[in-house]
């Protein structure tokens, strides 16, 4: 079942660097969920391999103006969800270039709820 | 004075049908360096699902990330809704949505293989397993009414029954398949060219593999034990006799076993439900609207699929999170395209079955 | 390598699998999902099918001169974008008397050309709409 | 006379041994296929397409390679002297890497790159195969060995060797990688367009009339042999490619000089001691 842990953007690297073992855990993507007073919950997705329905939710409320760390020391993989997530927030990851999805210069950003 | 040259993949290439780009930084024919740029298709699905459409019809609207998956999308995202109105359905239901992404899955596989072949030189085999897919093709023509967009899957059950003379000609087309999956067995281990092509190309080692958080096909290539089939339970796949692959070489040469073994595999789970079909209902109407957020992934054909759906109760939802397979595992293309060689390069992307329009959905 | 060698060699003495195709029509099966037919004597003017549609392709407008049937209340006459169907047939569904006012044949959608109209009509009708 | 007519229609010949090849090539893969005159009717398309010009130099060097190609097939058809004409083969494929090294295109450049290393490869075997005429007929010239018996006996491992190269020469499967469309889109050929690709376009047909005259000087002055061993040898190297993929150009080298130099080397040496 679906667990979810808080945390926050100045002890998420800490906690994921306690947390995630690489032959247990696979990481499966960044997410980020609009909410109400301009609050952005950002959510790191984990999944236990070969058990069954085991996820793991961190989570983290920031402000859009707010500077995301970056996890990619521990998860390589996570950059491509992070440049995502740059994309379609609006938001800063640290280290993480803009441009996957739109141009590079663009002003859109489609999920944020302040844009279209 | 520049050593390395620039060599660009697509966006339009004649190896990759895919509105992608690949950016290839080469020493004479040998790659160092790679780049992608994967937004050309980007459709804004994801703002469209929670603004312009109501729940019961997204299942038609994520249907149409992909040709391919379309079948394994709306299934993920019925599963996550499903999950939320917490209600159950059928297991006769279940049993034909298996089917249903079995032959997805199916001819899914046998395309990629096409694919591989193609890049790889061999046009005829390309042909070959093209022609035969259109089987697969017609069968799903027959239950759903259509080849590519099924729109089969709705919250609640699944849109079509299927009868005992259908079950017999389907069971028929399934053998002949069959027979011609074992041929393509013996013409990928057999042939010479193709294992000058294909054995010790692009590999991919386990310790990668974990790293990286390789899914699907090209996890299971490299030994990791990653098959979202084996880990839920909201569908019966015990009871039908699936069976997890696995390989350890980690080349192009594995990955095309994993997915003729796989095919085999899908298809004894397709006999085994035809002829073990239970009787019931194949719709239950579900009441209520979702509520709560839910995390549900699935096995596409191409590897792990995961829709995170939050809902408020109402019609509209607040957050579709749609993640591809092909998404999550670039990390670990570019890994493996590193020290390869340019010649290589279109066979081991196709290798991949990189399906670009579901990764920029 | 042999045997695709023997194969290709046999295959020169076969017919061909692809076929001529606008000369020799594609069969289609009984149970293929072609467009939407309507019958607008039967129908009870529920608007189901307008609501249940996910692209929005069924339209009921009000117009000056209705089909003539003692349920259309408001006046509303159906309208069908076969160009905007994906033949899911979740209208279908929906009706309350499938297949005498609302059903799916196996007939396939003509393909749109400039003269139809298809976008200007179409958008003018969902105005009305509103 | 009959001569100047063959040489004038040379790749109209080579156009319709492509059609023919390009149907048979579907059956074999169970598809219905394009017409015969397909080749002929892509030339009608491309006269109509805009042509654009890279650099100069670049489209000259194309025209260039055709008609060296034509005079090639002309003193093949004329009797000239065998190992000039394979020289003179030569030059007309440098001037195709050249060509394709003038342009800028990334693609352009690999595809002369391995269009050089193709010729490496093939080249010796060329030249061995004039050797071998040589010490049969005593005489380069190629009305001589064409007025002579079959020589295919006393050649068979020569005649083995060019029949490795055909493939490369028409980019056939296993050895075209030099073309390799699936990874370099053609190589040399991507930068040309319009009125400028149709000269390759047709070099590519004369390429075809070329290699088949060269596998008729085999049967010698028996007509009906050439004709035997041209469909044999059409038939052998379209099911060859049906049944196999491209290999690397690393592979191509290793085998074709491995095994097609050693067994010429090994018939020439017999030769001079029979």
């Amino acid at each position: 079942m679906m667990k979810k842990i808080e945390t926050s953007i100045d002890t998420l690297k800490k906690d994921i660097k306690e947390f995630y073992d690489y032959k247990k855990w696979h990481f499966l993507t960044l997410n980020g969920v609009a909410l109400e007073d301009d609050m952005l919950e950002i959510q790191w997705i984990f999944s236990e391999y070969e058990v069954k329905n085991k996820i793991v939710v961190y989570y983290a409320h920031i402000k859009y103006d707010e500077l995301i760390p970056s996890i990619v020391e521990i998860i390589p993989s996570a950059i491509i969800s992070q440049r995502e997530i740059v994309d379609m927030f609006g938001v800063e990851v640290e280290g993480s270039q803009k441009g996957l999805y739109l141009d590079e210069d663009s002003q859109q950003k489609p999920l944020s709820g302040c844009s279209i | 004075m520049k050593k390395t040259i620039n060599i660009p993949i697509g966006s339009q290439h004649i190896a990759l049908l895919e509105p992608v780009r690949f950016k290839f930084e080469c020493e004479n024919e040998k790659i160092v360096g790679v780049d992608s740029d994967v937004g050309f298709v980007h459709r804004g699905i994801e703002k469209a699902c929670t603004t312009k459409f109501k729940y019961d019809a997204i299942g038609y609207v994520v249907a149409r990330v992909c040709g391919l998956c379309a079948i394994t999308h709306s299934m993920t995202y019925t599963a996550s809704i499903e999950k939320l109105i917490g209600g159950e359905i059928t297991q006769k239901a279940k049993y034909l949505r298996i089917l249903l992404l079995e032959l997805d899955r199916i001819h899914s596989h046998m395309l990629c293989l096409s694919h591989t072949c193609e890049n790889a030189g061999f046009e005829a085999m390309f042909m070959r397993i093209m022609g035969d897919r259109e089987d697969i093709m017609e069968i799903q023509e027959l239950i759903t009414g259509n080849r590519v967009q099924f729109d089969y899957i709705s919250i609640g059950g699944v849109n079509r029954d299927i009868d005992a003379a259908l079950a017999k000609k389907i069971l028929s087309k399934l053998e002949l398949v069959r027979q011609k999956v074992l041929g393509y067995m013996d013409e990928f281990t057999n042939n010479w060219s193709l294992s000058l092509k294909f054995k010790g190309v692009g590999i991919l080692t386990l310790d990668d593999a974990y790293r990286f958080n390789a899914i699907g096909p090209l996890a299971r290539a490299s030994g990791v034990q990653a098959d979202v089939r084996n880990e839920i339970d909201y569908l019966p796949y015990n009871e039908i006799g699936f069976k997890m692959q696995k390989h350890t070489e980690g080349d192009i040469n594995a990955r095309n076993l994993i997915r003729l073994n796989e095919l085999l595999n899908s298809i004894e789970m397709c006999n085994n439900i035809l002829e073990g079909l239970p009787e019931g209902e194949i719709f239950t109407k579900l009441r209520g609207k979702p509520n709560g957020e839910s995390v549900v992934r699935f096995e596409a054909p191409r590897g792990e699929l995961m829709y995170y759906v939050k809902a408020n109760g109402s019609a509209m939802l607040e957050r579709v999170r749609i993640k591809t397979p092909t998404f999550s595992s670039i990390p670990a293309f570019s890994h493996i395209f590193t020290g390869a060689n340019y010649a290589d390069a279109p066979a081991i992307l196709a290798s991949f079955d990189p399906c670009l329009s579901c990764t920029a959905k | 390598m042999l045997t695709s060698f023997f194969k290709a060699l046999a295959n020169l003495f076969k017919t061909p699998k692809t076929i001529d195709y606008p000369l020799t029509p594609i069969a289609k099966d009984e149970k293929y999902r072609g467009v939407i037919e309507y019958n607008q004597d039967e129908c009870i003017y529920c608007l189901k099918c307008e609501k249940a549609c996910p692209p929005g392709a069924i339209l009921f407008v009000p117009v000056d001169n209705p089909p003539i049937n003692e349920k259309n209340k408001k006046g509303l006459k159906y309208h069908y974008n076969p160009h905007l169907c994906i033949y899911c047939s979740e209208c279908v569904r929906a009706c309350p008397k499938p297949q005498e006012a609302l059903w799916q044949s196996n007939k396939k959608g003509h393909i749109g050309i400039k003269d139809d109209k298809i976008n200007d009509d179409w958008f003018e009708l969902e105005e009305l709409k509103k | 006379m009959i001569e100047v007519i063959l040489i004038i229609v040379a790749p109209i010949i080579g156009g319709l041994i492509y059609g023919l090849e390009r149907v048979v090539r579907a059956r074999m893969q169970r598809r219905q296929g394009p017409p015969i005159l397909q080749p002929f009717y892509d030339m009608l398309k491309l006269i109509d397409k805009q042509a654009l010009i890279v650099n100069p130099y670049h489209s000259i060097l194309g025209i260039m390679h055709f008609v060296t190609l034509w005079v090639v097939v002309a003193f093949v058809v004329l009797g000239q002297n065998l190992l000039y004409i394979i020289f003179l083969h030569l030059l007309s494929a440098i001037f195709l890497i050249i060509a394709g090294f003038s342009a800028k295109s990334i693609y352009s450049h690999i595809g002369a790159n391995r269009e050089l290393q193709a010729m490496i490869a093939y080249e010796p075997i060329l030249i061995m195969t004039a050797v071998g005429f040589y010490m049969i007929n005593g005489s380069f010239d190629i009305s001589v060995i064409r007025n002579n018996t079959s020589e295919i006996a006393g050649l068979f491992l020569i005649f083995l060797a060019f029949l490795m190269i055909i493939p490369i020469k028409l980019k056939k499967s296993p050895f075209d990688a030099t073309e390799a469309h699936q990874e370099i889109v053609g190589g040399v050929e991507i930068e040309y367009s319009g009125i400028f690709f149709e000269f390759l376009y047709m070099a590519k047909w004369l390429e075809y009339v070329f290699i088949y005259l060269l596998l008729m000087l085999f049967a010698g002055d028996s007509l009906i042999l050439g004709a035997v061993l041209s469909v044999t040898v059409f038939l052998l190297v379209n099911l060859v490619d049906n049944s196999t993929a491209r290999i690397k150009m690393k592979h191509l080298i290793k085998i074709v000089l491995g095994i097609g130099l050693s067994l010429s080397m090994i018939n020439l040496i017999g030769l001079s001691y029979v």
